[in-house]
């Protein structure tokens, strides 16, 4: 198997300026890290070359910290029964990718999600009209640094009581005589 | 001024009672609660017996059922299923998603408060309320339309600017015809 | 004068009976239904105050001309075709138009409802209510060829058309066509099935698929109207089988036990089965129903 | 100068005139048109009666010219639709090209079908036929759309229809030295008897072209839905009635004589009920009105050939009073889709919608012609299919009213299509201008639907002519026997009476359209149909709500089998395996001198191999 995939890495490599790689046997999973503009063709070399006929899904992490979008393609080569997971990073001040409907007509469904929820723009996207979010006129809600609680409190009005609410996690390790884990400890008023 | 409980004529209280044993529902499935309306409906709990029917179109409804949370989105299909619907009719509001926002409380795209857009009769709480606790609120619905203080629909006729200017607050987009009865 | 307006009252007192009857016995199919799913079910009469709440309900809007008269053109069909229909063996109770119609009329004015409910459907312009109507009208092209062929089996088998006059045939001679020509009888009995349009051919109003088909823009007022219709038309359906099958009754409650009996064929065939599409229902009627039909005309043109 | 001469010569004339008044001015035209149908008509139903004769004489042959019963029973048919959608052409042709054109070949198969109808020597029958088929071939070319292919469907079936007719003819003047077909009815008996059933097939297959009878009807969808709407009016409301017209004198004189009389009477009523059958199922299928009005006419001509072929009183009753009705209903509904195309631009059920708001007249005569087609009461439709169900019951005829019930109960299938089509559904916005028709084009609908209407309480005002027309051809009398007044019975004694019908329905629907509609009228405002319950969604101005798409799919489905042959097919391969033929005869005369000689030298050489054999 992993001589397969390693075979699998060494192809890609030889035909593309490959930034990283990682070999995942247990998981029959590569996955290979590019600069942003060549993806379009890896894409298209592993659909039509190497046998990656499948997009299973699209996804896209926001790495606030870094300054960065990551985008990841997820491949499946129904054939060798193996996934790819093409991975580049783009810029988040300027979130620009290329619009690749046309290798898989389902991205685009992808990417108008991406558009709107991350504010990534892909020039050429056919969108006719929103897709989830109708008449949004705030900042893309599943970027990191959106305040969902304050856009909430400040669009929907919120029924008095509400905010006397105390946190379920707070009352059941008070009422259990526990601490507080630490990761909750954050958002803990 | 049928729905007022001062004024009910012998006329009246003789279609609230029909009207109180004949609710036939509108289950506008949107969130989780949608699955307790097919246990509240069938063997287990046969809300039929209290002559609580499902009902398939808006026109034929008296009752809307919203069982969970709504989206701006939904929020928008529900009000036009409730100006489609025919006087008499009432609202449930079923859930704590329709009360105060449930866990979706800091959601950027759902309400917190259904009544400020849609007149509620009658809440029925819990996350999920079980099918016994949604009996208890069609009894606690049929009791106020037996007397005669069920009148949601009218107070939206009546306060329709307030519904409106919420509504159009939330709604972005409102394109539909200002609807009147 | 006078015997017009006993007419008139006569002719009132039989609607009001075919609706109560027939309303009585739609809520104890809720009954029946409810209790073999293992429910205790609404009461009986919950039909009565489902169809007041629905008369006592507002109607605030319509979709033209059309949307008003569909539901009339069903009522004409049930109560004219009820008006032509001996309801009990000794006609000096319910004499209305008996004697002026013949079979082949009733199975016409029997048809005229659908249309009319397909033209009230259109109008609302609700894509559901046409496409239910195109399901509606090609499953009655299904159940009326069996349906047809059984009767004219008993028109053959007895050289007259007219229903007091198959009536009387079997009340002189004391025989049930039932057992005279059972195959007509199993024919029409299928056929029936249909009529109903309970459970395995109820697509045309699915309710879930189809927002309850033909009806899905009709409230209040006029579901009222559709729902009176379907009750007294239940009624009439019924009525007719027992006449030309059953030997009419003598009285009411006898005419009572015999329709309710009949009623349960339809109902508790309905229980147990799923749901056929249209091409199903169709070749269905066109499978054992015709076959018993054609059995039917051969029995009683050379036995 | 006779009457009828006076009438024919109006007729040609006015064709004549009507054809170059076009120099002078469109209106002058439409005058002159009008006036000449108005002329004869008004000629004719003044001065008319049974007792008029005329004799012309051609150079050999005298052509006799006069009315019978059953003449002046169709020559009412046409002379009432000729006014009427003579009326309604003027509206229709307002502002197209050919109106001369047109014009000519109106007045002129009018003036043909009067001809047919008082024609009582077979030369002028023929003469007659030949000119109505000309005239009607030219109007069916009329926009110059697929002539080849509708053009010379139409044209190889006439010609086989006339050919045989023809034949006919000669046969039955070699056989009584007699052109007269008084003579022909006399004579029948001393005939042989082969010739006894060559003359009625060959008749039948003649008159059996026109009345649209399987397998004789591929012609008649196209040539239907090809002819401007003004004119199929006529041609599938009177025209075709002339086959029918023959149909029926054959029936009653020539094979009532016959040994193997129920032989042909069930073939010919079944060959009616198969093409009812079929043809309704292939309407059902058809997404342009026109295509669907003309297979509906083809399946309601196939009753009345059945009506006619089973012969008894009330089955020859059924069939006159259907063809009465066809001609009423069938011409509105052309007219109707005749309106509609002119106010919209087509006719294709797909394309329009929801014009009952846009068009209520016109939807008015559709809905009662539609209720009247489908045969139900209290509409004149109904009557004729009474005593068509009761005389094939009564008349042990089991399976085939079986048959034909299936097809009645399936037209209610297209009937729903063409209403629904046309004038319910989602209103859209494509079709907001479409304006009522103009009053020359609507009222002559609403004349005939209120035709349908009296007919249906009053059917007594068709059925004394149809039985002074059954008496003449020596059938007993139907009055006080099969009707009387508005009563009608069958043979059984089991009777329908009509009046009651009417009350009771009238009353009915007055009761409850009075509690929905006037109750509710007020308290109710219209919403347009795109309010309607969609799940909450708000559809949007452009988005298309309509069912139009596989209307009647699962019924279909269901009888595909009964679809896959098409007679069409059959006709077209018959034809390519005499292209066949024919190409390979071609190709041993291709025209090589050389090739002959060798074709020569083989002869010769065949004729000495043989020779021992041919000539020892």
């Amino acid at each position: 198997m992993e001589t397969l995939l390693e075979k699998i890495k060494d192809r890609v490599n030889a035909n593309f300026d490959l930034k990283d790689y990682k070999i995942y046997t247990d998981l029959k999973r590569v996955d290979l890290f590019f600069n942003k503009e060549h993806i379009p063709s890896v894409l298209l070399y592993l659909k039509e070359q190497m046998g990656f006929r499948h997009l299973m899904h699209m996804s896209v992490v926001d790495w606030i910290e870094e300054g960065e979008f990551e985008i990841i393609f997820f491949l499946w080569a129904p054939k060798e029964k193996v996934k790819i997971f093409v991975k580049t990073r783009i810029d988040r001040d300027n979130p620009v990718m290329e619009n690749m409907d046309n290798i898989w007509p389902q991205l685009n469904t992808y990417e108008r999600e991406f558009k709107e929820m991350y504010g990534i723009e892909f020039p050429g996207l056919v969108a006719p009209e929103e897709f989830i979010l109708e008449s949004w006129s705030g900042p893309p809600p599943m970027r990191r640094d959106f305040e969902t609680d304050k856009y909430a409190k400040d669009n929907f009005a919120t029924r008095p009581g509400r905010e006397d609410a105390q946190d379920v996690r707070e009352t059941i390790a008070k009422r259990s005589g526990e601490d507080i884990p630490d990761f909750a400890k954050k958002y803990s008023r | 001024m049928y729905n007022d409980k001062n004024k009910q004529k012998i006329v009246d209280i003789i279609k609230n009672a029909a009207r109180k044993h004949s609710l036939w529902v509108l289950a506008y499935g949107t969130g989780c609660g949608a699955i307790e309306v097919p246990a509240t409906m069938t063997s287990r709990y046969d809300a039929e017996r209290l002559g609580v029917r499902g009902a398939a179109t808006p026109r034929q409804a008296d009752v809307l059922l919203i069982t969970g949370y709504l989206t701006v989105k939904t929020l928008k299909r529900v009000i036009r299923v409730y100006e489609q619907m025919q006087d008499p009719k009432y609202v449930i509001g079923f859930g704590s998603c329709t009360i105060n926002g449930g866990m979706y409380f800091d959601s950027y795209n759902t309400i917190n408060q259904l009544d400020l857009y849609l007149p509620v009769d009658v809440y029925i709480s819990g996350c999920m309320p079980r099918p016994e606790a949604v009996l208890e609120g069609f009894g606690k619905l049929q009791e106020l339309i037996g007397k005669g203080i069920a009148n949601g629909a009218q107070q939206y006729k009546e306060n329709l600017d307030f519904y409106r200017e919420n509504q159009k607050k939330v709604i972005k987009n409102w394109d539909f015809q200002d609807y009147n009865w | 004068m006078e015997s017009l307006l006993m007419n008139i009252l006569g002719a009132v007192t039989t609607f009001l009976l075919a609706f109560a009857v027939g309303m009585t016995y739609g809520g104890l199919r809720r009954k029946i239904v409810a209790r073999v799913q293992n429910r205790y079910g609404p009461p009986f009469y919950q039909n009565f105050i489902d169809a007041f709440k629905l008369y006592s309900k507002s109607t605030a809007i319509h979709h033209g001309a059309m949307h008003f008269l569909g539901p009339a053109f069903i009522m004409v069909s049930s109560v004219v075709s009820l008006m032509f229909i001996p309801v009990l063996t000794n006609n000096q109770w319910f004499p209305n138009l008996n004697f002026q119609g013949d079979l082949i009329f009733l199975i016409y004015i029997m048809v005229f409802g659908p249309l009319g409910m397909a033209l009230g459907a259109g109008q609302t312009g609700n894509p559901n209510s046409a496409i239910g109507v195109t399901r509606g009208l090609s499953q009655m092209v299904g159940f009326e060829i069996p349906w047809v062929m059984a009767l004219i089996a008993l028109m053959v088998q007895y050289k007259t058309t007219s229903i007091t006059g198959l009536l009387d045939i079997q009340v002189q001679s004391g025989h049930w066509f039932m057992f005279e020509n059972p195959f007509a009888f199993s024919a029409a009995i299928l056929a029936s099935l249909g009529m109903f349009r309970y459970s395995p051919f109820d697509i045309v109003g699915a309710p879930t698929e189809l927002a309850s088909g033909p009806m899905s823009e009709n409230g209040g007022k006029f579901l009222f109207v559709m729902m009176s219709s379907g009750s007294v038309f239940a009624f009439v359906k019924l009525t007719l089988i027992v006449d030309l099958f059953m030997g009419g009754a003598s009285n009411l409650i006898i005419l009572v036990i015999k329709t309710f009996l009949l009623y349960m064929i339809p109902v508790t065939y309905g229980i147990v089965s799923p749901r056929y599409r249209t091409e199903q229902s169709i070749t269905y009627f066109w499978g054992w129903p015709l076959f018993f039909g054609l059995i039917a005309i051969i029995y009683a043109v050379f036995f | 100068m006779d009457i009828i001469n006076i009438i024919l010569v109006i007729f040609f004339a006015g064709a004549l005139i009507t054809a170059f008044a076009a120099k002078i001015s469109s209106i002058v035209q439409d005058i002159l048109f009008i006036g000449t149908i108005l002329a004869t008509s008004i000629i004719f139903f003044l001065n008319i009666n049974t007792n008029t004769e005329t004799i012309i004489n051609l150079s050999h042959i005298n052509l006799t010219l006069g009315l019978t019963p059953l003449s002046l029973y169709f020559a009412f048919i046409v002379f009432g639709l000729a006014v009427l959608a003579g009326f309604y052409a003027v509206g229709q042709m307002q502002g197209k090209k050919k109106k001369g054109y047109f014009y000519f070949n109106y007045l002129l198969s009018i003036a043909a079908m009067f001809g047919i109808l008082v024609s009582k020597d077979l030369v002028s029958f023929f003469i007659f036929w030949e000119i109505m088929t000309w005239s009607s071939y030219l109007l069916v070319i009329y926009n110059g759309e697929n002539v080849q292919k509708t053009g010379i469907k139409y044209f190889v079936l006439s010609a086989i229809g006339a050919y045989s007719m023809l034949m006919a003819i000669v046969i039955i003047h070699s056989l009584t030295g007699s052109f007269l077909i008084s003579d022909l009815i006399s004579g029948f008996n001393n005939m042989s008897a082969n010739m006894q059933i060559l003359i009625p097939v060959l008749l039948l297959t003649g008159f059996g072209v026109k009345a649209a009878l399987m397998p004789l009807h591929i012609w008649a969808p196209d040539a239907y839905s090809n002819a401007p709407m003004s004119y199929t009016a006529i041609f599938s409301g009177a025209l075709s009635k002339m086959g029918i017209y023959g149909m029926v004198i054959v029936f009653l004189t020539l094979i009532t004589k016959l040994p193997q009389e129920t032989l042909i009477r069930d073939i010919i009523a079944w060959l009616g009920a198969i093409t009812a059958a079929i043809s309704t199922l292939w309407a059902i299928k058809q997404d342009d009105a026109k295509r669907l009005l003309a297979y509906s006419s083809i399946g309601q001509l196939g009753y009345i050939v059945v009506g006619v072929a089973i012969g008894t009183p009330l089955a020859m009753l059924a069939g006159l009073f259907l063809a009465f009705m066809h001609g009423v209903f069938k011409s509105t509904l052309f007219m109707v889709v005749g309106a509609i195309e002119k106010q919209t631009g087509t006719s294709n059920l797909k394309e329009v919608t929801g014009l009952i708001r846009k068009m209520p007249w016109t939807f008015i005569a559709a809905l009662i012609s539609i209720i009247a087609l489908a045969g139900i009461p209290p509409l004149g439709g109904f009557v004729g299919k009474w005593m068509l169900y009761e005389s094939l019951i009564t008349s042990n005829h089991y399976l085939l009213v079986t048959l034909v019930f299936f097809s009645s109960t399936a037209a209610f299938l297209y009937c729903y299509k063409f209403l629904f089509g046309f004038f319910l559904g989602q209103e859209e916005k494509e079709w907001s201008h479409v304006k009522e028709a103009p009053a020359i084009m609507v009222v002559p609908m609403l004349i005939l639907s209120l035709i349908s209407v009296v007919l249906g309480s009053f059917p007594q005002l068709i059925l004394k002519p149809i039985n002074s027309a059954l008496s003449y051809y020596s059938l007993p009398d139907t009055y006080n026997n099969l009707w009387k007044e508005s009563m009608i019975f069958n043979k059984w004694g089991d009777q329908v009476a009509l009046t009651p019908i009417v009350y009771g329905v009238a009353i009915v629907f007055i009761v409850f359209a009075v509690f929905l509609f006037f109750k509710n009228r007020k308290t109710s405002r219209y919403v347009t149909t795109k309010d309607i319950s969609t799940s909450g969604e708000v559809p949007k101005e452009h988005e298309n709500l309509t069912f139009k798409e596989n209307f009647f799919q699962p019924f279909l489905r269901a009888v595909e089998p009964a679809m896959k042959r098409q007679m069409d097919k059959y006709m077209l391969a018959f034809a390519k395996g005499l292209e066949d033929l024919f190409d390979f005869t071609r190709r041993i005369y291709n025209g090589n001198g050389q090739t002959y000689a060798i074709y020569a030298i083989i002869f010769v050489i065949i004729l000495l191999l043989l020779s021992n054999n041919l000539f020892s």
